[in-house]
């Protein structure tokens, strides 16, 4: 299994090499790949001169999760799972392509999987409202989890969306239902559920998928209650002051994981995911699969015990 | 911080913040000037025009319990600052301001009390404590609150009032959404009823959370209600919202809540609804209440 | 208690007596009653000339339950529910007013009821659809179905659908997965159920609230797999063979207690449950209320074992 | 009446009731000639158009099952008429015509096999029999089948091609969906999948029962699936239906289906998806079938 680079120099001399080959590449069978190569070696430049990952701000953090170029939940599941079958549907409106799942194999181990998807380019982006579902998402989810729970399989989350979208038909069709019926669902799983978030956590549009026994994030992905530029418009009456309102809202995982909000961070190839696809999926996988592997262990009683213990104990106040 | 204050009984207090004098108050929908009596009699309905005025907590606890019956619970939890937030004022400072505003630790106020003779647990939202934003302590007071009705057998009813999860206590605050629904599972676990009231206006995690995943879900006429706020969704489709979009009536309309209620109403409707759900026997007292403007008959 | 009254006479007495009452009250107090009146008095004629019950035809019956006067499940359930709450909405889509619900007192016993309602004036027999409902009925049902098991509240189910409504819409939010979901969810109940039907047994979106420990018919009710009309239409290649599709179909009260599909007819006055409606509500709610008493005997596993055996034994075949 | 008939694998058959001679047959989509040969290597799926042409029972099973696997259940149940049914043709008579025709005493066959070595049990409707109606027979040995699934352990596959319950047995018809649903909680209770198979056409009391509460539904492209029927629905509105309306594509849109699978790919989807539903060690063998034309990589 491949380990995380976490050597800075590594991954640069990794990231030429793949430039050099792509050159290659398209030298010699006439393919154009410019903007591909273009892009790398924007991102080689990016990195000879990037702080270390230690010091990156917060906003920093979110640009990075947010990047185009940001793997999506199907780059770790193409590598993770396999024997994957999507289901659609909510079996009442529609299906939704912002939110997905079916049964698969996390490598290996049959599990159920969700996961919500930003696209991968302009077209698919649209289709999938840029990760962000309507509440046909939701009720698909908790349809997959009553499955989950029929047959037996964990549940395995992976977050990345800016929120629940914000569309009047959103609205008419119950979002804020859709999404407190999805987290009282979490709740009853009678299975292990593992839930990371691979990118945006938005708000209860990722939460309605992140009631897990585990909570884990990756190394440069953000989960917070509102996103920094609507958190800045609110409260400094100016959307441009999202960086500030990204170091206020703590939202990082180092953060996250100081506050008790999630069990790991799990690491990330030195400058981000997008630059060492391969080394970032097999460092979700081991993780993830650690964790399926602790909690396989544990009964039904058990499970729903210790997750139900896990977000009781949530919060922070003091005591009179 | 002190407890909440004592709350007097049918005298008619000036809303805080307001800067009518003391003997009358302006309908914010009609504007026309109504007697604080008479709008008190009215249980702050608006005589004129039937527009519900938002109510600070103590004074819902008045409308819907039995004089005299409500014991506190809430009161002992305090906020504190895990963030060290700061925007253009420190969190400190606006939970220190907002706590002296409505003599509250926070946004909720819960206790137990009884209905026209039946025994519930009850949780009210302060919309005036800084908009009943959900932050620690009103996740806890709620999670306690049910785990409270739960272990002394009542039926659990909340009274919603909120723009949402509270941002300076982010990723904290939105983690009161799943905690609060654990709270909520030692009802079902016990088979005890939990009915919410969405009062206006109640919007964000609140309604993406505890508030919607109630048996019955009550909701006043007129009350907003919904996961984004109208501005964001405009700002997103770039067009006008449709009319009485997100409100209650709409909201019913869509099936999403069990009825629009008149708060004048609300004793009669939650004594009649929890006596079967709990199978008391049929021996509910007359209602004392002012009737609402009776319902048309079903055809 | 009233019992209904069997005896034509009787009727007729009663019928006249009301007649003349309606006549007195509209000279003293000046009211316009006379669409009322003239309707009573049509009926005197039409009792005074017509077949007794016994030798009705299936198509008589089957005008008679549909008959505009025929008393709705409102006329039954304000005469024998008391503390209804409706409950309205799927928590999905919309709320359907032809399937409505909720919890009350049915002669005092906690319930959760629900029931058709086809509306009792052209304004709201448009509203209601004529009793035809959309997929939002069904889920409305179910959600009720999940409040009855939760608070152990027995279920009572007032049919009166011409079937489900055929609408492009209603197919498009899935009109049969709702029917499915709902047969399902009744098969899994944990508490007693009791159906009536009470008028018109239109095919599947009348089992869909069907599948009860007792199912009982009124005496004029009828329940089929399809209205005699689209059976002609499609046998005979005409809807007016209506009435020889009715006899072929062996749709009456009578004949479903012969073919085992409903446990007890309830008797209505004679001349149709129009004609006393007092006494109607008293037969149905006596009826009911005792087979919910014999149903109360039951812990859970025996009531779905028991529904199970039920609808598993129905049937004809022969076996080689 | 005999048992269905031993089916032989691999040799064409004349389509029961058609005009065409052995040797090729028309496609009713393009309208294109097909060697029968081609068309049988395509699992009766046009090489020209895709066009997913209906299977007689047996072949389904052919198409679905491995080689030689299939062992019959069905056959021993058969029809009566209750109601002595008589329209502008006796029931029995119709009965005894549909029997001639098919081999069959009913419009199903149910036995068990394997799918890429995965055991399971099959019932595949005949839309052959009296278009694929549902009466008592049925309804008996679909829940036979389940039943027997639920006893062996194997997951439960369903292939549904139904105009709907047979009026010939009026409300005893209606009563297979009961029936059938009840039968169906055996595997319920021992964790076992079902899947049901869409075909063209499944409509009326099928689709608004069995056919869909099933755990996963596959359906096949172009299949007409409804509750109510087109003309039904014309007739109730008076406007035309719209374009693709009831087609498995609309439904996978509309949310109700889990996907659109080409039959050439229903035992790998089958295969895959049931092993893990199963838990089964990932040691499937390599499929063996035609690919159908790949889909669109996800993105
Ligand atoms: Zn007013
Ligand atoms: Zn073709």
């Amino acid at each position: 299994m491949t380990t995380p680079s976490t050597d800075l120099k590594a991954t640069l001399k990794k990231l030429e090499a793949r430039v050099h080959d792509l050159e290659v590449t398209a030298r010699e069978t006439g393919q154009n790949l410019d903007s591909t190569i273009h892009t790398l070696r924007a991102e080689v430049e990016r990195l000879r001169t990037a702080p270390a990952n230690g010091v990156m701000t917060r906003w920093e953090r979110v640009q990075l999760a947010r990047a185009p170029g940001r793997p999506t939940a199907h780059d770790y599941t193409e590598r993770l799972v396999t024997d994957f079958t999507e289901l659609h549907g909510d079996r009442n409106f529609a299906d939704d392509h912002a939110l997905i799942g079916g049964p698969g194999r996390w490598q290996g181990r049959p599990v159920m999987l969700l996961m919500q998807q930003k696209g991968r380019d302009t077209k698919s982006r649209v289709r999938r409202r840029f990760g962000m579902s309507n509440p046909e998402g939701y009720r698909k989810a908790m349809r997959l989890m009553d499955l989950a729970d029929k047959f037996g399989l964990p549940v395995v989350c992976l977050i990345d969306t800016p929120g629940a979208y914000p569309g009047i038909e959103a609205e008419e069709r119950g979002q804020a239902w859709a999404i407190a019926e999805s987290i009282q669902r979490m709740v009853r799983l009678k299975v292990p559920a593992v839930c990371a978030v691979i990118g945006e956590g938005g708000s209860g549009g990722a939460l309605a998928i992140g009631v897990g026994n585990r909570v884990l994030i990756q190394e440069n992905a953000w989960y917070s209650v509102i996103s920094p530029e609507s958190c800045a418009a609110i409260l400094w009456r100016d959307s441009a002051q999202a960086p500030k309102a990204a170091e206020a809202l703590k939202l990082t995982a180092p953060d996250l994981l100081e506050l008790g909000i999630v069990e790991e961070v799990i690491p990330e190839p030195v400058g981000g995911a997008h630059l060492d696809l391969d080394a970032a999926a097999a460092a979700l996988g081991e993780v993830v699969s650690r964790h399926l592997d602790e909690l396989s262990l544990l009964n039904e009683q058990e499970l729903k015990a210790q997750r139900a213990a896990r977000f009781r104990a949530l919060g922070a106040f003091t005591e009179s | 911080m002190a407890l909440d204050r004592f709350f007097r009984r049918r005298r008619p207090q000036q809303q805080a913040g307001s800067d009518m004098p003391d003997l009358w108050t302006q309908c914010p929908a009609c504007k026309e000037s109504v007697y604080n009596r008479d709008l008190e009699a009215s249980l702050w309905v608006c005589p004129k025009c039937s527009h519900h005025l938002r109510l600070e907590a103590g004074r819902r606890v008045e409308v819907l319990l039995d004089e005299g019956s409500f014991v506190q619970l809430s009161g002992r939890v305090h906020p504190t600052d895990p963030l060290n937030f700061q925007d253009t004022e420190a969190y400190v400072d606006r939970l220190s301001r907002a706590q002296k505003k409505t003599g509250r630790p926070d946004a909720i106020l819960t206790g137990t009390g009884s209905i026209l003779g039946l025994p519930v647990t009850l949780a009210v939202m302060d919309f005036a404590f800084s908009g009943g934003s959900m932050g620690s302590v009103v996740g806890e007071e709620i999670s306690r609150a049910a785990e409270h009705a739960a272990e002394i057998g009542t039926p659990f009813v909340l009274v919603a009032a909120s723009g949402g999860a509270r941002m300076q206590e982010s990723a904290l605050s939105l983690m009161q959404m799943a905690k609060t629904t654990v709270a909520l599972e030692s009802l079902t676990a016990r088979g005890l009823p939990y009915v919410s009231i969405l009062t206006d206006p109640t919007t964000g995690g609140v309604t993406a959370s505890f508030a919607t995943i109630a048996d019955v879900i009550m909701a006043e006429p007129g009350a907003l209600i919904g996961f984004a706020g109208p501005r964001v969704i405009q700002q997103t489709i770039r067009q006008s919202l449709p009319e009485g979009f997100q409100r209650a009536e709409f909201l019913l309309e869509h099936g999403m809540i069990d009825d629009v209620v008149d708060r004048r109403n609300h004793r009669n409707f939650l004594a009649g609804l929890l006596g079967v759900l709990t199978r008391r026997a049929p021996d509910a007292p007359p209602a004392e209440q002012p009737a609402p403007p009776s319902a048309e008959a079903p055809a």
